[in-house]
């Protein structure tokens, strides 16, 4: 455990790899869901394009609920959903059956903030030359929110490989679960701040990349 | 173990040859590294993982998929069967037997702990009921008996008014300076750089034999013939002196009870 | 055409438009003007629905616009083109783009939406900033592509929201003259908002003045100019008019006919009254000419040019110096 | 007072002001007037340092617009009150607050804020609206908002950038009139982008048109109007007049005086000639009186009338047909 | 430990208590530091008020290293400056400290994302009648930007009350330390949910509260 070469080579590495992964699909998944979900929220809103008082109710009850569980706690009590969906309750697919759901009302609430900020006029000039609201949607409101919801995404996508480190517990390896076990559990100050390390290279990037996006389309 | 044909052929046809094991944590899984050359030679092929969250770990075996684990000891899985329904058994005898002890940096003696101290344990509620039987086996606390497993809200009397704060075990040698004094197995302490050997007190024997760490495999493979190698594998000289060399002499129990 | 029949919208408290009735022919340019506040474009918006109306019917074609589904709302609203008084711009998207939006909603071929924004910005004179985002452009260009984005559906009916307040005298007449011409080609209906009576004058064939959210007088342009109610008098305030202290100023508003179009000679010829001119012009309205003429008489010799105008069959009126 | 010199300024590829040089004097109501596009907005934008020039000049009372610390640009702008064209209000913030932000930005006190703000809306007319946020406000009145804004600090200068776009020829008139009003009673300098040649022609003492982004003419506004340089031509572009095709149209263009008060029954009474007045207007630039007459005369009593006119020496020229 | 009124008195109560401060500080303390971090960050930026590229960079990975820390291993690290802050390094208190550390570089991005959705066209217009960098900041952008702000501070919030339950660790209580260690680990369902159900009681309270004053303010 000693030997840094063996310890990059057979265990950040392979991390590294794992956070990469979990990460990247996590974020797609609770984008797409986590957006799904905002769209709904906005759109069946009070001040909404369709108010929908019960829908947005029980979706706005289910994502506080998601977001209300501790993460290791919601990755138990959804292991049978996950068993069915991914095949196994442990290892990095199965781990990102639950971050995915713990990601996705997180999204969905940032994604909302980012629509409820498009500017009311232009929602209104859509409508008026009669656009429908799944057009108002994806072509105005979404283009018109795309560079907040780059910063948004940047931020999500930090988060889920923040999260992703708790899913170690369950199995699934990830720069986060290494730092903490073979790190810091294992008082190793080399692979813990070596990882970390690692990890802020990461959000370094990550964010970078989010940024520079941002300036684009902004 | 002697690699007998039979064995051999047993690990070829019915049984399965890929052996998935789940250590606990990064110690464990270096134990189980240590005799994975020697299993393997048997015929398997061992892929080790590491869980931590030990529920998770036998939600796995019971739906299919790890073999084995190594984390657990068997209080804790007689009551994970209890409330998840489970069918773990341990393949034999515990491997390992580690002892806790109580740490201090300010006092030098069990005697010199004084009213209203404040002493770290481990908030892991395993660990927690077995820092506090420890506890009262040092005369400190008086628990109320017939009662598996403890928490502080069975404490019928703290003599001394010590103040237990509950923490990550891991943590404990790190913030050992802000308590005065903290119970947590050698194995952190030597990992964080301290003498596992300069605890006040271990607890006793006949405490720790209940805290054996075993492999458990589901009912139906308990005496599969890999479950058998595997736990002589792990019970093999080789073994002990990874541990040994891990915990130091007296920081574990001895291994046969 | 447009059929707006007892009108009625609140904002809480306030009755923005009270029982208001408007009729708008198919082919025409209507105008609406009104003071600042009094509920133009609030009647524009609850034309097109996105305003909530509180009571009162309003029918396109016959047909009611009383709407279950949402279809059919986007149906009726496809074939009115709008305006905003705020441009509503789409502000990450270019100007192709802003002007594309509405034909791509309605799945409108690349092609199509290619030729018809590059026919429109062209029309339009904004060419050069095809790919320009609207931050970059100036208040009359963003104007601009809110006319093109308006007309880029080819609708029926256009509401139109001070169209040309940000534009300079000749660029407004030359969407004015645009307007014009999709009106003659096409039969297209205008309804427009505006507070430059330019614009009344020289497109619009009738207008109507609100006043305290009613209508308070309507009719064809040139017939409101002539009679200059009082809705229009008080719409306008004080001109520029420079009326002098002295003498007595005589105003004239008459269509311009065979024989009065010598008018101020044949006076002079006729009564040998020595009057000067405070103001004379000849407005076209669409289709006809109004002249409308102020003199400044000596008082002695008012008697003498009045009855002179009376038998031209001449409607005069005495100007009183504010 | 403000003199700009040599200023340049281009976005990107694009040459916005080419070495425009201005000079407006204290006291002094100037009036800027151009196409769409043509830089009238970033020039006032340049003035109060909201854009980087490229290079030139710029001076405010004798001291140059070059500032190190930002406590000195905001002390420049501070004496400089901008209405903007796209009115730039604090959505979020009621009307009261939108009045009053520059003065807490300056730390005036609660009651001199609160007297301010009552007294300004008042004048603007909209005290109604006090407690409305800008997003239930109608155009002119968005427009009253920024426009009270800018006055709320007692600025030296005032940049107007399309004040009166958006408001109704009353309402124009009135924001005019205060306009006037505080130019005269405080001295106030101001600096005025419009495309209406009504609001140049009622308060401005000077005007300055701007082509391809140069200033292509700038004097008196009588003089300009006067004179009617190519410029001022192209930027207003063909009138609604309606010449007639028939005879010879003569327009003229001058000073009214005692003398030539009456001109036109003078014309009749010596010449004897019957012609028609096409138009005719006196218009009031600010301190004088400028006297526009176009008349049409048949073919054969044109140099009847015009050496008529040169004895006055009244300056005619022959209107061509379009 | 199977004696309902005695867990819900002995542990629930002191764990929602000690989740309640937590939460509160936490979001108190990492919405001041965050918001200065996030106003300092959008005044240097490039198209800020005060552009200074160093110091924004400078920040920027501050921020972002920050965030890259798995939350244990970051109040493992920064142990000896919770000491020197707050005396001990374990307890309630001490925990916060780590957790405020944790919160206000998300804070900071979150707010960061906010004030630069305030129009450019009000800034310009405060800028107009010489405002300050700091009233623009403070009268406009603030103001403005205080609805979606508003959304923001939920989420922080409830990240906040998230990251409580891993404050366990360190011997701060809290309610998802309960859910996680007298709940999930001794297999008391019981608490398990009872504790989850209370915390997606508070959440539910604290997301309803966050709309209203938005829908307020907006
Ligand atoms: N959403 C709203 N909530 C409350 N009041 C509103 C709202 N929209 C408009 N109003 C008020 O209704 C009245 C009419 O507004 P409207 O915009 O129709 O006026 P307008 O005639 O278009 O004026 P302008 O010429 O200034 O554009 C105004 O007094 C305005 O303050
Ligand atoms: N930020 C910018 N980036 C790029 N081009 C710009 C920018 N701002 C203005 N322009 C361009 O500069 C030119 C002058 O713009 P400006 O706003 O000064 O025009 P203007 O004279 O005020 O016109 P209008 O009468 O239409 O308001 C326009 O062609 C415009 O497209
Ligand atoms: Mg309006
Ligand atoms: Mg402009």
């Amino acid at each position: 455990m000693n030997d840094p070469a063996l310890v990059i080579k057979s265990v950040m590495m392979p991390a590294l790899v794992e956070s990469l992964y979990m990460t990247f699909w996590g974020t797609v998944f609770s984008c797409i869901l986590g957006f799904g979900l905002a769209v709904i929220l906005v759109v069946t809103a009070e001040d909404g394009l369709s108010p929908h008082k019960w829908v947005y109710r029980l979706l706005n009850v289910l994502v506080n609920t998601l977001r209300s569980f501790p993460f290791i706690i919601l990755a138990v009590t959804i292991i049978p959903i996950t068993r069915a969906v991914m095949g196994t309750s442990i290892g990095t697919n199965a781990a990102l059956f639950p971050l995915v759901i713990v990601a996705c009302p997180f999204v969905a609430r940032v994604f909302e903030g980012n629509l409820k900020a498009v500017t009311p006029g232009m929602i209104e000039a859509a409508k008026a030359f009669g656009a429908s609201n799944m057009q108002i949607i994806f072509k105005i409101m979404l283009k018109e929110a795309i560079p907040a919801m780059c910063i948004s995404v940047t931020l999500v996508v930090i988060s889920i490989l923040g999260s992703s480190s708790m899913a170690g517990a369950l199995g699934a390896g990830g720069l986060g679960n290494v730092a903490l076990i073979y790190g810091y559990q294992s008082f190793n100050d080399l692979i813990m701040y070596g990882t970390v390390f690692i990890l802020v290279v990461l959000v370094q990037t990550i964010q970078s990349i989010g940024n520079l996006l941002y300036n684009k389309l902004k | 173990g002697s690699d007998s044909k039979e064995n051999k052929e047993e690990a070829k046809g019915e049984e399965k040859k890929t052996i998935r094991l789940a250590a606990g944590d990064p110690m464990k899984e270096e134990l189980i590294n240590a005799i994975k050359g020697d299993f393997e030679k048997k015929g398997y092929k061992l892929e080790v993982s590491v869980i931590e969250d030990p529920i998770a770990s036998n939600n796995a075996i019971e739906e299919g998929s790890l073999e084995a684990n190594f984390i657990q000891h068997n209080a804790y899985m007689t009551s994970y069967n209890e409330e998840h329904k489970g069918d773990l058994v341990a393949v034999g005898d515990a491997i390992y037997y580690p002892c806790m002890g109580v740490y201090s940096n300010k006092v030098k003696d069990m005697k010199d702990l004084t009213e209203g101290m404040e002493i770290g344990i481990p908030r892991d509620p395993t660990n927690r009921s077995r820092a506090l039987r420890f506890l009262e086996a040092e005369g400190l606390l008086k628990l109320k008996e017939g009662v598996e497993e403890y928490s502080q809200l069975e404490i019928e009397e703290n003599k001394l008014n010590l103040k237990l704060t509950e923490v990550d075990s891991e943590s404990i040698p790190t913030i050992l300076d802000d308590l005065d004094a903290g119970v947590c197995y050698p194995i952190a302490m030597k990992e964080a750089g301290f003498d596992p050997e300069s605890a006040l007190a271990f607890d006793p024997p006949e405490i720790g034999k209940e805290y054996g760490i075993l492999i458990a495999v589901s009912e139906k493979n308990k005496d599969a013939q890999w479950a058998k190698d595997l736990q002589e594998a792990m019970s093999e000289e080789k073994a002990n002196e990874i541990i040994m060399e891990y915990f130091g002499e007296s920081a574990v129990h001895v291994s046969e009870y | 055409m447009i059929k707006i029949k007892n009108l009625d919208k609140s904002f809480g408290e306030l009755h923005v438009l009270k029982n208001v009735s408007l009729e708008v022919q198919k082919g025409e340019i209507f105008g609406l003007i009104g003071k600042s506040g009094e509920g133009k474009s609030t009647l524009l918006r609850c034309i097109n629905l996105l305003e909530k109306r509180d009571g009162g019917t309003i029918t396109l074609n016959g047909q009611a616009a009383d709407f279950k589904r949402s279809r059919e709302v986007r149906e009726y609203r496809k074939g009115i083109g709008m305006i905003f008084q705020h441009f509503s711009l789409l502000e990450r998207q270019n100007v192709y783009k802003n002007i594309a939006a509405p034909m791509e909603c309605w799945g409108y071929s690349k092609q199509e939406i290619d030729e018809k924004v590059r026919e429109l910005v062209k029309i339009v004179g904004i060419e050069d900033k095809l790919y320009e985002k609207p931050r970059n452009l100036s208040g009359g260009q963003r104007q601009r592509v809110a006319i093109a984005r308006a007309l880029s559906m080819d609708p029926q009916v256009l509401l139109s929201d001070e169209a040309t307040s940000a534009l300079d005298p000749q660029t407004t007449q030359s969407i004015l003259q645009l307007l014009r011409d999709i009106n003659e080609r096409l039969g297209i209906t205008i309804l427009l908002v505006t507070h430059e009576m330019e614009v009344i004058r020289s497109i619009c064939h009738r207008v109507a003045i609100m006043e305290h959210g009613e209508v308070a007088d309507c009719g064809k342009v040139s017939e409101i100019f002539l009679n200059q109610p009082g809705s229009l008098k008080r719409l306008l305030g004080e001109t520029a008019e420079v009326l002098p202290e002295e003498g007595v100023n005589i105003r004239m508003v008459f269509k311009e006919t065979e024989e009065n179009r010598s008018l101020i000679p044949d006076i002079t010829c006729a009564t040998s009254v020595r009057f000067s001119v405070i103001y004379s012009r000849l407005e076209k309205f669409r289709d006809e000419v109004i002249c409308t003429t102020m003199l400044n008489v000596q008082e002695e010799d008012l008697a003498k040019v009045t009855a002179y105008l009376d038998t031209l069959n001449i409607r005069w009126e005495v100007a009183l110096h504010e």
